[in-house]
């Protein structure tokens, strides 16, 4: 017992190891890769971006700074019909897509497994009763569910956040449920248990860290589900005007006819961006399912 | 750049506010909310009022502008009055609001106030007085002074931020439509019924094909049911007098009108009219039509009739008898209220009655009116078909009226271009995009109108500081209206400071622009007059004025 | 008997579903800020007649009641009267459906085509660099907003190109006998293309990515190496053996896919103009029309839940393993 | 027409492995003469399987024929173009696999499935194709209303009867079964090996018996190839080979199974260790790290296969010396010993 504790990495270290991050696989390096740097650029946002993303701007002759060319007036990424500096929208647009994403994928990932968890382990009626709560969740049609919810409620960004967690857990849910079933149908959980360890320590000890990068895998799709959710209400017009997202620029750029005025500079880098948050996600993703499911394999 | 600007605006205040040094200053003014339809759905608007609070903040307040979708928007200002300070709303412009009085009277007299349309809570018994005044009186000139007098008034106490009367931008296909056949109603613009019957087709092509992004709701004569519809059923059905190209009303189904006395008007019967089944137009469909819209089965309809003390029928001439006098009766109720055939109508109105629903939710399958359009089809959330009404006695020259629901903006632009649309019946992108693309393209011929409607920042004057006229005249002065024309409408509006369009040009009272000062120095002025004070950037009550509503 | 038993509970399963989100649905509406008529108050309207309109559509009753009714008007079949169009929600859904189901089955269509044939394609050439190039491309065209596609589809085939019409089912003004005749013509082929091609983009990766694991599996199983000791030709060995068993999950993923999709479509129907159910459930919610939003929203979650249990009945059909117990 | 219905010189089969191969068959030899059933014994991993598979052409997709003939009925099939080959299988050289469950397709009936063969590879009509699936039904003893049945509906015996109705079902002359009652009870095995017999009796046809147990060789068996480790150690008529074993491998493996009918005799004594690793096989004879016998040239030099007494072939260093050696490898403690 004693020398176990001293080999124990610290828990920051251990909940790492645990993750198995797939480093084998050059997409899903890639994927990751793609993620720190929007990582980085979403932290150092205040740093990076050269104006407020909402700030209306104008030329020295005190004229609206709109419909600027990329390189014009030093404008990077040119300007919108509102006059705002798109580049700024762009790194700005990284804070909420990763704020979203990232949120969404948690919330997903901890209640599906909390879900799947409590009812693979305890089984019964908790089971008969969480997984009905699935079934249902699963009857109710998710983009339809997100558009009312942002409808009613006052236009947020946590609108998507809160459907995905009301909804989506399900899928997370019914998969942890059928490992934590074959987990716990293997001797080591009965062995505790005879040796007397509690349900809880069970869970934690035993189980939680096997299903860990199953909850992993599925948040990481999350946080696509979530960006392009968002972006799609945005588009309908159910979007938050006060936080720039990506979704929100291509909106605006739609409504202000980038593509008539032939803005190329405005509507293809947030969907560029768009593009490689999601497709990274679905890379770290396949690189988890050659890890866990090899049978699955290239 | 702006913001170094904003900080040395800011201490040079605070050292005119040391050196003033008054002797007492109020509690801080608490953050202003301002309301604002999204972006998605309203552009311009929302910039309007982004540019609006930047402006306001210069003056030393602290402005949160909340973005609501416009159900939820409607709900907060119309049911909950007393908790908003200040909203961006608009009024859109109708053929029957070429007559001020629905304007003048709804949105200002006190009555209206509790529950009506004066949802700002205005109170000013001497504008309440004009605004009566001007209802009863029938001669145009003296009628008119009154109306300018109200909008002097309003000029006066500043009740709303006028912002601007948007211009409306439409285009047509002018290989298809002779350019000469185009009728640009005042205020109204060139997408109207006059347009539609007088287009010429210069080829083959004989159909009239535009576009909506909004569905079509209901064709029922006896329901007000949205803009979109009433482009179809003011084509279907006729009405006694039609709203002119002018503005003015023009007598259509009726041959002629007059007034005798100033409760009572005559009016004549064009003779040979027929209902599109074949059937002729009597006096008594004309009578059964204002009779059907008080019958209590058509309650948007009802206030139109609900001044008709009697109608009379003798031969052709048909005499409506008022309960008081209305200067309005002719544009907002002659013209505005759809002839229907009784024989069509009067079984489905008796057998409404004994139920629960009213005609508003009745929808013929095959709309039977006497207009310039027959019904042809409609096909949901996607078109709706007119066939040219040849019999009528101003029969349209084209063959067919054909009305395609494009909800994005962009695919109509595209469409106008590839021909599949040759009438822009609705544009709300950039119209600057919409010429760039005509110039391109060659085909296509942009007309811009300045609208009836207006756009307009309301007060809460039922919410200190709204409460000060003081205040909203420096408020609705801080913003040179010229950068909401050309930041927020591309140039594509006129500048407003009164609800009467300049549009309506025998209302429309140009002193009240003429004498409006912006900008915001005079803005700073007109609060440091009041007794506004500014400390740390701060913008103060004047006096002892106790902040009640603060959060 | 134990046949008839699964399928009782099936359906009593179902049934609980049903109600469940039924439930929910009247709850969010119903519970939700904003008077539900403000958006439908215009400057002329007095007092009473707010209340009469109140009255009309049942909002003036306590909340329990209006659910009662609402429950009782469903089990008839009644979906309650649009506030903004004034006429039977169900009237409204029922033109709207055939639109929706016809662009959804479509696209869906040509996505499950292409996909299978890819998907069997590249399990057939794994390793390759056709196969490294594409999955990450596949994986790509998952991850673009529907919206940006179908935007980027418009401007080049339509506006630039011309090749294709770039809104609704049929040219202005034309007339059919029949749904049957308009879905059969020609042009409606050539409206439906843009906004099909656009879900097909969408929704290839999923058949394809399903297909292409599953004949890796497959291709490894003794059944499709016997199939070669027999000398069976390599057509039979990989169409009739190593794709019909890996077709088994990716058909019944087609039917889950159904309800997917049916969510999507909202938004590529109102780029499109596509005179479908998904943009009808976003112009009632944007105008606050509760009862058609409602209705809409209501056969969307219907056919998911239906289309739910066809996956299952028809992994069961097509599994002789559990068809045949 | 040769005494030998198949022939097999010095085959070699090698697996690509990451940047190396792995030699799997490394020059085996040996034949199977007509009417007889012949069977390939050996540990698993000793190439057995992968020579039955490789007299089908249908091998792995990282093997490859590297060397050595196969003289089918005269002719090399490992040298003809794959299009003659692909017609020679299942009408002349049929397969019974060791799962019926997973070598059968589970989404078509058995009908089917020998319908596929008889109709697409034997050219027969669809009446023809129907007797003939109901005769050979009746052959395997399956009664025929069961024909529309798919294979999970059969139990683990029917099904292997299914397969051998599969294989018989083009008159093959060449029957291979690899491990074809491994999966089921003694039993049933003793059923199905029975029935095999009989009907290989009764069509005259020959059949290479793949599998790892010496008892079931031992059964039905007329010859025996003794396979360790890539190479042929020794092969010869059934009852020679097993009876008198030349070579220590052989020896070992007997006393390491029990007889089919349940008794065993003595002590079963596995043998100690592990077959070599074939991507570094030793020098010399393979067996010899495990041998009790070996010797200093067992280590250096491979022993070829040669014959000892006729018919009967051996590759050993002391397989002059096999009678000695067989009295003491007959001694549990001789492989105890050693280990």
């Amino acid at each position: 017992m004693h020398d176990l504790a001293l080999q124990k990495p610290g828990l920051v270290g251990r909940m790492f190891r645990s993750l198995k991050l797939p480093l084998s696989d050059p997409f899903a390096v890639f994927g990751l890769a793609v993620y720190a740097t929007f990582l980085l650029t979403a932290i150092f946002a205040d740093a990076i971006a050269p104006y407020d993303p909402t700030e209306i701007l104008y030329t020295p002759e005190y004229e609206l700074a709109s419909d600027l060319r990329p390189g014009e007036q030093g404008f990077i990424l040119g300007t919108t019909s509102l006059g705002r500096d798109i580049f700024s929208q762009i790194v700005y647009g990284t804070r909420s897509a990763l704020i979203i994403g990232i949120t969404a994928a948690f919330m997903v990932a901890l209640i599906g497994s909390v879900v799947g968890l409590v009812s693979g382990y305890f089984g019964g009626w908790v089971d008969a009763v969480l997984m009905r709560l699935a079934d249902i969740a699963f009857g109710i049609p998710f983009l339809p569910f997100v558009i009312v919810l942002a409808a009613f409620l006052e236009p947020s960004i946590w609108n998507v956040v809160l459907a995905m967690a009301l909804v989506l857990w399900r899928d997370t849910g019914r998969v942890i449920r059928s490992q934590v079933l074959t987990l716990r149908s293997r001797g080591y959980v009965d062995a505790a248990r005879v040796c007397g360890s509690s349900d809880l320590k069970i869970i934690l000890r035993h189980i939680a860290p096997n299903i860990l990068p199953l909850s992993f895998l599925y948040g990481s799709i999350a946080i696509g589900w979530a960006i392009l959710t968002e972006a799609s209400i945005s588009f309908l017009g159910f979007g938050d005007p006060q936080s720039i997202s990506w979704g929100y620029m291509l909106q605006d750029a739609f409504a202000s006819q980038a593509l008539a005025k032939q803005a190329y500079y405005w509507f293809v880098p947030p969907g560029i961006c768009i593009i490689l948050v999601v497709s990274a996600g679905f890379f770290i993703t396949r690189g988890y399912e050659n890890l866990l499911f090899p049978k699955l394999g290239r | 750049m702006k913001s170094t600007c904003r900080a040395v605006m800011a201490t040079a205040f605070l050292a005119l506010a040391a050196a003033a040094s008054p002797a007492m200053a109020g509690d801080p003014i608490r953050t202003i909310e301002i309301l604002s339809r999204p972006q998605a759905s309203q552009p311009q608007e929302f910039q309007s009022i982004q540019l609006i609070a930047q402006e306001w903040r210069k003056l030393g307040l602290t402005v949160n502008v909340r973005v609501m979708p416009w159900e939820q928007m409607s709900d907060v200002v119309w049911y909950q009055r007393a908790d908003w300070d200040s909203t961006a709303w608009q009024m859109v412009g109708r053929p029957e609001r070429s007559d001020p009085d629905e304007i003048i009277y709804n949105l200002f007299h006190s009555s209206t106030a509790e529950k009506g349309y004066n949802f700002i809570g205005y109170q000013n018994p001497e504008y309440d007085a004009v605004a009566e005044a001007q209802r009863g009186e029938i001669d145009p000139e003296k009628r008119k002074a009154m109306v300018f007098e109200a909008q002097e008034l309003l000029a006066r106490d500043q009740p709303n931020m006028m912002l601007v009367h948007p211009k409306q931008t439409f285009a047509f296909d002018k290989t298809v439509w002779k350019p000469e056949s185009i009728v640009d109603q005042s205020g109204i613009g060139i997408r109207n019924t006059w347009t539609f019957m007088a287009l010429e087709p210069l080829g083959e092509k004989k159909d009239i094909v535009l576009n909506s992004s909004d569905n079509v709701k209901a064709i029922n004569p006896l329901y007000i049911s949205g803009g979109v519809d009433s482009w179809v059923f003011e084509l279907v059905y006729d009405r006694l007098i039609r709203v002119g190209p002018d503005g003015l009303p023009k007598a259509w189904a009726a041959e002629s009108y007059e007034w005798k006395g100033d409760k009572t008007v005559a009016v004549k019967l064009r003779e040979g009219m027929k209902w599109h089944d074949g059937k002729p137009v009597t006096p008594e469909d004309v009578k059964f039509s204002f009779e059907a819209i008080v019958s209590g089965e058509a309650p948007m309809y009802a206030p139109f009739g609900s001044n008709i003390e009697s109608i009379a029928i003798d031969g052709q001439v048909i005499t409506f008898t008022l309960k008081k006098p209305a200067a309005s009766f002719v544009t907002s109720s002659l013209a505005k209220v759809n002839l229907i055939p009784k024989h069509v109508w009067e079984p489905i109105i008796e057998d409404l009655k004994t139920k629960e629903a009213n005609a508003e939710s009745y929808q013929e399958k095959t709309p039977i009116g006497s207009g310039p359009y027959k019904f042809e089809r409609w096909l949901t959330n996607e078109e709706i078909v007119l066939s040219a009404n040849k019999e009528h006695f101003n029969a349209p020259k084209a063959d067919r009226w054909i009305l395609r629901i494009v909800p994005n903006v962009e695919a109509a632009l595209g469409m106008l271009r590839s021909g599949e649309l040759n009438f822009l019946g609705e544009f709300s992108g950039d119209p600057k995009v919409l010429i760039d693309a005509a110039k391109q393209d060659g085909d296509l011929e942009v007309v811009s109108t300045v609208e009836m409607g207006f756009r307009y920042v309301a007060f809460n004057e039922r919410r200190p500081p709204f409460n000060d006229v003081a205040f909203r005249r420096a408020l609705s002065a801080a913003v040179d209206r010229r950068l909401i024309v050309n930041a927020a409408y591309r140039g594509f509006a006129v500048p407003s400071n009164s609800v009467i369009s300049p549009s309506l040009e025998f209302w429309y009272d140009p002193k009240t622009l003429a004498e409006l000062k912006t900008g915001h120095d005079v803005a700073a002025g007109m609060l440091e007059e009041a007794g506004y004070t500014l400390d740390g950037g701060k913008l103060h009550y004047p006096g002892d004025t106790k902040e009640t509503l603060a959060k | 008997m134990s046949h008839l038993k699964a399928v009782a509970s099936r359906t009593l399963q179902l049934a609980l579903v049903l109600w469940a989100v039924v439930t929910i649905l009247f709850l969010m509406f119903r519970l939700m800020p904003g008077n539900p008529m403000a958006a439908y108050i215009d400057p002329t309207f007095t007092v009473e007649q707010q209340q009469a309109l109140m009255a009309q559509f049942g909002l003036d009753k306590p909340l329990w009641e209006q659910y009662f009714i609402y429950l009782g008007n469903l089990l008839q079949g009644e979906l309650g009267q649009s506030f903004r169009y004034r006429e039977p929600v169900a009237e409204r859904i029922f033109a709207l459906l055939p639109n929706t189901l016809i662009l959804t089955f479509s696209s869906l269509f040509v996505a499950y085509a292409f996909g299978i044939l890819a998907g069997a394609y590249l399990a057939w050439r794994r390793g390759s660099a056709v196969e490294n190039a594409a999955i990450p491309l596949v994986l790509m065209t998952r991850a673009m907003p529907e919206f940006w596609l179908g935007m980027v589809l418009l401007a080049v085939f339509s506006f630039w190109l011309g090749w294709f019409p770039a809104g609704g089912t049929r040219p202005a003004g034309a007339d059919y006998d029949s749904l049957w005749a308009l879905y059969t013509s020609r042009d409606f082929l050539s409206y439906l293309a843009l906004p099909a091609l656009t879900l097909a983009i969408y929704s290839q990766g999923l058949p394809l990515l399903l297909m292409r694991s599953n004949m890796l599996d497959v291709m490894k199983e003794d059944f499709v190496t016997m199939a070669r000791i027999k000398g069976l030709s390599n057509w039979t060995v990989v169409v009739r053996h190593a794709a019909r068993n890996a077709l088994l999950p990716v058909m019944t993923s087609f039917a889950i896919a159904v309800g997917y999709q049916l969510q999507g479509n909202v938004v590529v129907e109102s780029i499109f103009s596509w005179p479908g159910l998904g943009r009808e459930l976003v112009n009632a919610v944007s105008a606050s029309d509760y009862p058609l939003a409602q209705g809409a929203f209501l056969m969307i979650a219907v056919v998911v839940i239906l289309m739910n249990l066809i996956a299952d009945m028809l992994y069961a059909l097509l599994d002789p393993r559990i068809s045949h117990a | 027409m040769t005494a030998n219905l198949l022939s097999v010189r010095d085959l070699k089969v090698s697996y690509r492995v990451g940047n190396g191969h792995i030699d799997a068959v490394d020059g085996a030899s040996f034949d199977v003469p007509r009417g007889s059933i012949v069977g390939l014994v050996g540990e698993s991993g000793c190439g057995k399987t992968t020579v039955a598979r490789a007299l089908t052409r249908v091998i792995a997709d990282n093997a490859r024929i590297t060397g050595g003939q196969i003289l089918f009925d005269g002719k090399d099939i490992a040298a003809i173009p794959e299009r003659q080959m692909n017609a020679l299988r299942w009408r002349d050289i049929a397969f019974i696999p060791q799962s019926a469950m997973n070598s059968l397709d589970p989404v078509y009936t058995v009908e089917y499935q020998l319908n596929e063969v008889l109709r697409r590879r034997g050219g027969l009509s669809a009446r023809e194709a129907r007797m003939r699936c109901e005769s050979l039904f009746e052959m395997v003893g399956i009664e025929k209303g069961r024909l529309r049945d798919y294979p999970h509906q059969f139990s683990g015996g029917m099904r292997q009867r299914v397969a051998i109705a599969l294989a018989l079902a083009l008159n093959p002359k060449l029957v291979i079964a690899d491990e074809p009652v491994t999966a089921l009870d003694v039993i049933v095995q003793r059923q199905i090996l029975d029935q095999l017999r009989e009907l290989q009796t009764m069509l005259g046809i020959s059949v290479i018996l793949v599998t790892h147990d010496i008892s079931v060789v031992a059964y039905i068996c007329d010859r025996t190839v003794v396979m360790y480790a890539g190479r042929v150690a020794e092969a010869g008529p059934m009852a020679g080979v097993l009876t008198r074993p030349a070579h220590p491998y052989t020896m070992g493996l007997r006393n390491a199974f029990p007889d089919l009918a349940g008794a065993a005799s003595g002590t079963l004594t596995p043998i100690d260790g592990a077959p070599p690793n074939l991507a570094e096989p030793p020098p010399g004879c393979r067996f010899a790290p495990r041998c009790p016998f070996s010797i200093e040239v067992c280590s250096t030099e491979s022993p070829p296969l040669a014959e000892i007494v006729p018919d009967h072939r051996v590759a050993c260093h002391r397989a002059s010396e096999a009678p000695v050696l067989r009295e003491i490898a007959a001694r549990t403690e001789t492989w105890l010993a050693h280990a």
